[in-house]
């Protein structure tokens, strides 16, 4: 069907230049991941500057809909990172977490997003060098895969 | 119309050297719904603080961005200063520039940009915070106790001294618990009984503690401060208020039946007391076993009774009343040991439990205080002990170490020795893990002091030799086999949770772990909380728990409940989830995925069908805030103060 | 097929006389033979109108709940809802199962006139009106199609799916359809805040296809009529037979088959696969 | 009327010369017409595409304007549309004659420039619906499967070549620009194209007594509750409907910058009228009252004019099976 | 294209907290070319935007006789309108219109005017009573019966106080029962009822009712009763609009397109209409 009257329509978002710096939005959980992060920063333990930190009370607040949204709003990869299984503040947010990430992750495959875009990690509170480390590896994979393509 | 104050800490150096603070101030300043934007050297310092207030004051903000360090330090620290100038003290976010960004990062463009965008966040998370205020809830001021053991007695005894009701619901005839069934008690060597009797005289005559025994819990309605127990007093056949508990009814009763109190080492009547000390000292017909009950002739109690309190007509009563708290002291059993085919399975008559040895070597017991062989009553001569019996035991038994079986080992075998000084005491052992004070001390003193032998290694089989057992084990320190013949062996059998811990759990809406033991609000930081507000727990239904441990929890878990009353309203948690029946559909998701039990099902009447459904709402009481309610909804329809949707969607989009 | 019209009319006709049952949701043929289309049987009258055959493919679930559905547990006025038999299909009978496990109705509430076709529906008929063959073809052809889709690369799985959604042209007759899409207000119309933008331009038609597609897991019990219905042939149904296949891989759970069980997204395993997780 | 005929395998030489200097919009496949870049795309089916043309008047979203933020306040930027010469070719006759009927509405007291721009660029070239497909009612409403209303030219396909009926002068200008494809039609032609015609009306069984209509459709009968159980207020028959034109009007973007967007809708939806506070039409059957009447009843009265053209499509798409010509019989009849 | 949809891009001058959920917005015209050809009649409603938020139609509250600013009303209930309430003097908003019909001013002319209003339901009369103030001879007597749920709810109240004090003015005040506070020194009861006490004759008159749909229900029991026949009120209505052009589709009550052929409409021709609003 035709679209007419878009002439005012966005300019295209490619970039594919050599120093492209992805964009990447992480959704913490306060009591582990986020203490973990805290603990990276307190460590002054360096990790690439991409990363844009949302602070939820548990994982389990975290909507597979925010995370389709990060993306439709050009976020290039998305983070979902909480309580390692057990250690949930409230003893079971993650576990569902899990359950739903996992089919959110299984669905955006299937629709043909690279798995490395969205990915999910359990960070501690003691775990700062792993926040880093998650970071780290998180953004040179998705360096390596370029935007995404619209 | 938003007014929102953006600060930007420098933090002396530590966020200046890497971010451009005055940059990110200025441009910060153009964010939309901003009105006002500065730095200071440390935004948390007095001067810092005043900063801020006078800027509230000046610029009219109605909320605020601290662009500082993580919120886990100064959240609190700017909330205040908000909130001392006369704004809620939740129209704050902090944008946290130091940890997560300068901190991390090296490069000063880089580090500035994100700072920049961390802040853009805040602002737009702010714009949609609304002042937030706790919700208070009534308290009913009483405790219900499960269980009266030593734990739920010295719960009551705190409880009621504080001045505030306490009950006690024991299922067994009296309250005394497993420690009314311990002979002495390490590594003192008082006598259980000595110290526990005063105990329970001591709640049996404070007259704000209720005692309900040959009792149960049989339902628990409600939330924090004000739940609802459905208790069932099972019927006594005896009437309480009548009774003087002189004895002649259960001298003068003619059925004689195998005693759980003495575990089934010595006798009691159909109509008993399970022991002297008991409290109350009102006996129980015990129908199953009574002969007027099953045969319909007897009735010789009823006769001999001088005040008449025998009453076979009686029935179980279901009595239901309001408590604030609940205090679960529904303790421990033991394991059984009939797996353990190489001990025989349960099916060697020597081979005893270490809590039937307490009851054998208490003086008051079935023999006496004499050290018998069950088989044939014969004198013990030689004795062997067994650590770890279903404990540290994956295959057969439980993961965890019981904690008290080495100490309650060491005391047996030192009461043996005391007993039989010319006796032969063995144990053998995995590990010893006497971490207590004066506990190690104690196992030294048997060993050293008494002569108990301790070996070290696993015993492979105990079997009968010519009407004597034979234990066969390795003592792994001499690298040998040995042998031992002995007359009694005592099992230390693991401490394990009771075989209805389960409905127990479900009854109060709290998790058990793959033991079934009670689960701990955090297993550090809340051990005698669970995650049901006002349900607390104390004593080995937990986790093992010797008798120091035992009454330190249930003064803890007192002294929680007591903080539940010190007040008539409860303060809730202000950032909870809040659910817009407009948009729910009863699905009951929500509730399915509640954690702490927090969502109820309400009739409401719609404005626009005039017909009543029926709806999720949140019991603010109970809710923790975790936000898994609000995403299982399709619709949206829980939202959670603090991180609700329009917040969190406004920070994404931000970025 | 002849043979369960005639039950269908026989059973019919005992529930409205007998009065257990107010209404019988059934179908009727419609403006021709090739057209089947639901019915509402109040009148003992009526009851020859009911049919069954080949085209009776409409998941009748959907009357059943929602804002003008028949049969609501919430709705405890009962005396202003009619009691409801329905004729159900397998497809329809494990729309329904699903519907009871999220408490839209008590299972006592309806009567079942059920057709089986030896697929699982986890839910007893009340009465069994006949038997169909299942339709295998069908499935086989959707099961190849996934496998062919899952075979390609990322960029040409992308570059399909966009190609497919940027057909949409948001008409929600996919919502609509839908047993299981019953809220009160679907999030596409929520507007406080907007999580799906409601022109049809690519990103907003991706958003609303993935959130669709997501508030099924584990509660579709694909009975396609999605897929049926999407005027613009969007291939609904590899979504989800796709996502249906994942739940059943990773939790061990069958949406419809189990009146009795936690839907799988309200309910986990400590055991859950975890080896996504970093 | 002046005709003339065109070789069959002239009509895609004559969608590439169009292209020269024309946009071309044609069916593209059984879903929908589309711009075409070839005569080799054109796709000739029995089948009616599912989506009708209206997209191409009255786009399914479609930019009024930009909002953009600037240093000193707001700027609004209007959208502009092409004015680019467009043929639709192919075109089912049902879809054209929507066009005069939305011409109404768009014109009235308000004119809709963007809708008239482009109809004003636009030629239009039917292909007569040989045969029509089953669904359709053209007929009863005073259309025809080879209908000539709001078309330039009318291809009717005979059995050696497309016979092409001048309807306009725009249509006419067409031919004789691009004279080289048509050849001169002939009085045996023009029978066997009236001949046809006969043929394929008498085909079109359904039928609308749309003048009862207007009389009998009652909005206080009791009839609706009871015609609206089956609809499960998809919204399909408005979405395919050539003569739907209801719209919601929306924003997106923030307050930086966004677009203004004009939106298909549909009264069948729950949220059409509703309000924060009040909802006129809070029921699934006043909605599917409210789409009837006002095809049959309140069009009419304000414009004249049936809002429908009888193309089936509601018929043929509906997920429930509902055939609106038989629904309107029982309005009437069962009031 | 020379849009019909394209807005008049206007300045917030002022913004008025009427009540806890109302405000009134002043905005004056960008350019001074649309300001000098901008006219409209008291009745006449706009829509207003904000910009990435959408429009909204409202009625244009100021009188026709007082055209230097458009000033509306609005109550905040949906996404636009909290959009509304977010904004600061200064801020640019949307603005298209004037729309619709207006009250039939000529044909008012020598007759008594009774006013009933209740709560946000003033806006669309209050352009009419200043336009009528403004042209004071042309009408003989004006009554005013204005009520809200509490003294909160009243809006305009520096207006209000006005009139009350304004000699060819009958102007009554009320808030519902249990509405009151200390201060209060007007009625208290119900529109309808304290209509009803003031009792204007039906004799040459024409009422003139806008609030809340249980209110005017009411309202017109109560002239009934006092016996004003149904050509002799006229209400105004607020259906939901989109486009303000007789073209989206969603206001229309059987054929009458309230955007266009209303908003202002006499309870007589509201009887013919489906019972639709």
């Amino acid at each position: 069907m035709t679209q007419e009257g878009e002439t005012v329509q966005t300019a295209d978002t490619k970039e594919q230049e050599d120093g492209y710096e992805p964009k990447l939005v992480a959704f913490l959980c306060k009591w582990c991941s986020y203490a973990g992060a805290d603990l990276a920063g307190g460590g002054r333990i360096k990790y690439p500057a991409n990363v844009r930190i949302i602070r939820v009370p548990c994982s389990c607040r975290i909507d597979p809909k925010l995370v389709v949204k990060a993306l439709e709003r050009g976020a290039d990869g998305v983070l979902v990172s909480g309580c390692h299984p057990g250690d949930c503040h409230y003893t079971e947010g993650n576990y569902y977490t899990r359950r739903r990430m996992l089919m959110l992750f299984k669905l955006l495959e299937f629709l043909g997003l690279d798995p490395k875009r969205v990915q999910m990690s359990w960070v501690s509170a003691s775990e700062g060098p792993k926040w880093a480390q998650v970071v780290e590896e998180i953004t040179e994979d998705i360096k390596s895969l370029g935007p995404i393509s619209t | 119309m938003t007014r929102i104050g953006v600060f930007v800490c420098w933090c002396g150096s530590n966020i200046a050297s890497t971010v451009d603070v005055e940059k990110v101030a200025e441009l910060a300043a153009d964010l939309p719904g901003v009105a006002y934007s500065t730095t200071y050297k440390y935004m948390c310092s007095d001067p810092g603080q005043k900063l801020i207030a006078e800027a509230i004051k000046e610029h009219d903000l109605d909320r605020a961005v601290v662009a500082a360090c993580s919120p886990s330090l100064h959240e609190p620290t700017f909330r205040g200063c908000l909130e001392n100038e006369g704004l809620n003290p939740y129209m704050l976010e902090i944008a946290n520039i130091r940890e997560q960004c300068s901190w991390v990062h090296t490069d000063r463009d880089e580090a500035t940009e994100k700072a920049l965008d961390l802040i853009a966040m805040a602002v737009a998370k702010v714009a949609h915070n609304a002042p937030l205020v706790a919700g208070s809830i009534p308290v009913t001021r009483r405790a219900l106790i499960i269980g009266g053991g030593i734990s739920g007695i010295q719960a009551a005894i705190d409880v009621g001294l504080a001045g505030y009701e306490a009950v006690i619901v024991e299922r067994e005839p009296s309250i005394g618990g497993r420690m009314a069934q311990f002979d002495k008690t390490f590594p003192t060597l008082d006598c259980a009984a000595c110290i526990l009797t005063p105990k329970m005289v001591a709640v049996s005559r404070n007259p704000n503690i209720k005692i309900y025994t040959h009792a149960e819990v049989e339902e628990v309605t409600g939330y924090v401060g004000n739940y609802v127990a459905k208790i069932r007093l099972r019927a006594r056949s005896v009437d309480a208020d009548k009774c003087t508990g002189c004895g002649t009814c259960w001298q003068k009763c003619p059925k004689r039946v195998s005693s759980e109190f003495d575990q089934h080492l010595g006798m009691r009547k159909a109509i008993h007391i399970p022991f002297p000390q008991a409290v109350p000292r009102v006996p129980v017909i015990d129908r199953d076993n009574c002969l007027y009950f099953q045969r319909g002739k007897c009735r010789i109690c009823e006769t001999s009774c001088e005040v008449g309190a025998v009453d076979f007509e009686q029935e179980d009563e279901v009595i239901e009343e309001k408590f604030g708290a609940i205090i679960v002291a529904t303790g421990f059993t033991t394991f059984d040991h009939s797996t353990y085919k190489e001990y025989g399975a349960g099916q060697l008559k020597d081979v005893i439990t270490g809590l039937q040895f307490e009851r054998m070597v208490n003086s008051s017991g079935p023999t006496g205080g004499r050290i018998l062989r069950p088989s044939d009553g014969k004198e013990v001569n030689t004795v062997v002990f067994i650590a770890c019996v279903g404990s540290r035991d994956r295959a057969k038994g439980v993961a965890y170490c019981s904690r008290l079986c080495c100490m309650y080992t060491a005391k047996h075998g030192l009461l043996f020795k005391e007993h039989n000084p010319d006796g032969q005491a063995y144990v053998f052992y995995m590990d010893i893990r006497a971490a207590g004070k004066n506990y190690e001390e104690f196992v030294r003193r048997a060993q050293e002091e008494f002569g108990v032998n301790y070996l070290r290694g696993r015993v492979s089989r105990i079997f009968e030799e010519d009407g004597q057992l034979v234990v066969r084990g390795a003592d792994t320190l001499s690298g040998t086999q040995v042998e031992v013949k002995a007359d009694l062996v005592v099992l230390a059998t693991a401490l394990i949770a009771r075989d209805d811990a389960v409905d127990v759990a479900r009854m109060l809406g709290i998790p058990y772990d793959e033991n079934r033991l009670f689960t701990e609000g955090h297993p550090k930081l809340a051990p005698v909380e669970t995650v049901t507000s006002g349900v607390f727990l104390t004593g080995a239904c937990q986790a093992p728990k010797d008798i120091p441990d035992t009454v330190a929890t249930a003064s803890a878990a007192s002294a929680k409940a007591l903080a539940l009353f010190s007040s008539d309203v409860l303060t809730g948690e202000p950032m909870v989830s809040c659910i817009d029946t407009s948009l729910c559909s009863g699905c009951f998701a929500c509730q399915e995925v509640c954690p702490f039990g927090a969502i109820e099902a309400v009739e409401i009447r719609d404005a626009m069908t005039r017909e009543n459904k029926e709806v999720a709402h949140v019991i603010e009481s109970l809710c923790h805030g975790c936000g898994n309610c609000t995403v299982v909804c399709r619709a949206g329809a829980p939202n959670l103060a603090g991180f609700s949707h329009e917040q969190i969607l406004a920070e994404l989009l931000a970025v | 097929m002849k043979e369960i019209t005639k039950k269908i009319r026989k059973e019919a006709r005992k529930l409205l006389k007998d009065g257990r049952a107010d209404l019988v949701i059934g179908y009727e043929q419609g403006s021709d033979e090739e057209v089947a289309t639901p019915c509402f049987i109040t009148d003992v009258s009526q009851v020859d109108r009911l049919v069954f055959d080949e085209h009776c493919y409409h998941n009748l679930a959907k009357y059943l709940v929602g804002q003008e559905g028949y049969l609501t547990s919430r709705f405890v006025a009962q005396e202003k809802r009619p009691r409801v038999a329905i004729v159900a299909t397998p497809a329809t009978m494990r729309s329904i199962v699903g519907l009871i496990q999220e408490h839209q109705f008590a299972r006592d509430k309806l009567i079942i006139l059920g057709i089986l076709d030896g697929t699982l529906v986890g839910i007893e008929p009340d009465v069994v009106v006949g038997q169909i063959e299942e339709d295998q073809e069908k499935s086989a052809r959707i099961q190849a199609q996934v496998r062919e889709i899952e075979e390609m690369t990322a960029s040409e799985r992308w570059a399909w799916w966009e190609e497919q959604f940027s057909r949409c042209i948001r008409c929600y007759a996919c919502r609509q359809v839908c047993p299981f899409c019953y809220c009160e207000q679907c999030i596409s119309d929520e507007n406080q805040p907007q999580w799906i933008g409601k022109s049809s331009s690519p990103e907003n038609n991706r958003t609303w296809n993935i959130i669709r597609a997501l508030h099924l897991v584990g509660r579709c019990t694909d009975c396609g009529e999605c897929d049926r219905v999407c005027p613009v042939d969007i291939p609904l149904s590899l979504l989800a037979v796709k996502m249906a296949g994942e739940v059943e891989e990773a939790f061990d759970y069958k949406a419809g088959a189990d009146v009795d069980a936690k839907p799988a997204l309200h309910s986990f395993r400590p055991d859950d696969p975890d080896d996504f997780i970093r | 009327m002046e005709a003339k005929l065109l070789q069959r395998e002239k009509l895609s030489q004559l969608v590439d010369a169009l292209l020269e200097d024309h946009e071309v919009v044609a069916p593209t496949s059984d879903l929908a017409y589309g711009q075409i870049r070839s005569g080799a795309e054109l796709h000739l089916s029995d089948n009616k595409p599912t989506q009708s043309l209206k997209g191409f008047f009255f786009p399914p979203r479609e930019v009024l304007f930009e909002s953009r933020r600037t240093e000193d306040g707001l700027e609004l930027v209007p959208s502009s549309s092409s004015d680019a010469p467009r043929v639709i070719v192919a075109a089912r006759p049902c879809d054209v004659a929507s066009l005069p009927v939305l011409d109404k509405l768009f014109g009235w007291d308000y004119q809709d420039s963007s809708y008239f721009q482009r109809r004003q660029r636009t030629t239009i070239i039917s292909l007569a619906c040989d045969p029509p497909p089953k669904d359709c009612f053209c007929v009863s409403l005073g259309g025809s499967p080879a209908g000539i209303e709001g078309s330039d030219l009318l291809l009717t396909p005979l059995r050696d070549a497309y016979h092409v009926l001048i309807i306009t002068e725009r249509g006419k200008a067409l031919v004789e620009k691009y004279a080289q494809f048509f050849e001169e039609s002939d009085e045996q032609h023009n029978q066997e194209r009236a001949r046809l015609e006969d043929e394929w009306r008498a085909q079109v069984t359904k039928e609308i007594d749309a003048d009862r209509l207007r009389e009998a459709l009652d909005f206080d009968s009791g009839a609706w509750e009871m015609l609206a159980q089956q609809c499960v207020d998809c919204a399909i028959c408005t979405f395919l409907c050539p003569t739907c034109h209801c719209f919601d009007i929306q924003d997106e973007g923030d307050n930086a910058h966004a677009i203004r967007l004009r939106l298909w809708d549909s009264c069948a939806r729950q949220d059409f009228t509703e309000m924060a506070v009040h909802q006129p039409r809070p029921n699934h059957f006043s909605r599917y009252r409210q789409r009837l009447m006002h095809k049959f009843k309140y069009y009419p009265e304000n414009f004249g004019r049936v809002l429908c053209v009888g193309c089936g499509r509601c018929i043929q798409y509906c997920p429930a099976g509902v055939d609106i010509t038989k629904a309107l019989e029982r309005a009437v009849e069962q009031r | 294209m020379d849009s019909l949809y394209l807005p008049h891009c206007m300045t917030i001058k002022e913004v008025i907290e009427e009540t806890p959920d109302v405000k009134t917005f002043r905005l004056a015209f960008g350019d001074d070319k649309v300001k000098e050809q901008f006219d409209f009649r008291a009745g006449q409603f706009g829509l207003y935007s904000v910009f990435g938020e959408g429009e909204a139609p409202f009625c244009i509250s100021n009188s026709p006789t007082r055209k230097e600013y458009i000033e509306c009303s609005i109550k905040r209930v949906g996404r636009v309108t909290n959009a509304f309430h977010e904004l600061n003097v200064g801020d640019t908003v949307g603005f298209r219109g004037p729309y619709g019909n207006s009250f039939p001013l000529e044909e008012m002319h020598g007759k008594n005017l009774i006013f009933a209003g209740g709560g946000i339901g003033l806006a669309p009369l209050r352009s009419l009573i200043w336009n009528c103030i403004d042209t004071r001879k042309k009408f003989r007597d004006i009554t005013i019966v204005y009520g809200a749920r509490s003294t909160a709810d009243l809006v305009y109240k520096r207006e209000l106080s006005e009139w009350v004090k304004m000699k060819r003015l009958n102007t009554v005040l009320t808030v519902d029962p249990g509405g009151e506070d200390e201060t209060w020194e007007g009625e208290i009861g119900f529109v309808p009822t304290v209509l009803e006490q003031v009792g204007p004759s039906p004799k040459n008159a024409v009422v003139i009712t806008c609030g809340p749909p249980i209110m005017i229900k009411f309202v017109l029991v109560s002239l009934q009763r006092m016996g004003f026949t149904p050509e002799q009120v006229i209400t105004t209505l607020e259906m939901k609009m989109k486009c303000g052009l007789g073209k989206c589709g969603r206001c229309n009550i059987g054929s009458a397109y309230v955007c266009k052929h209303g908003p202002v409409f006499s309870y007589e021709q509201l009887q013919k209409l489906p019972a639709e609003y």
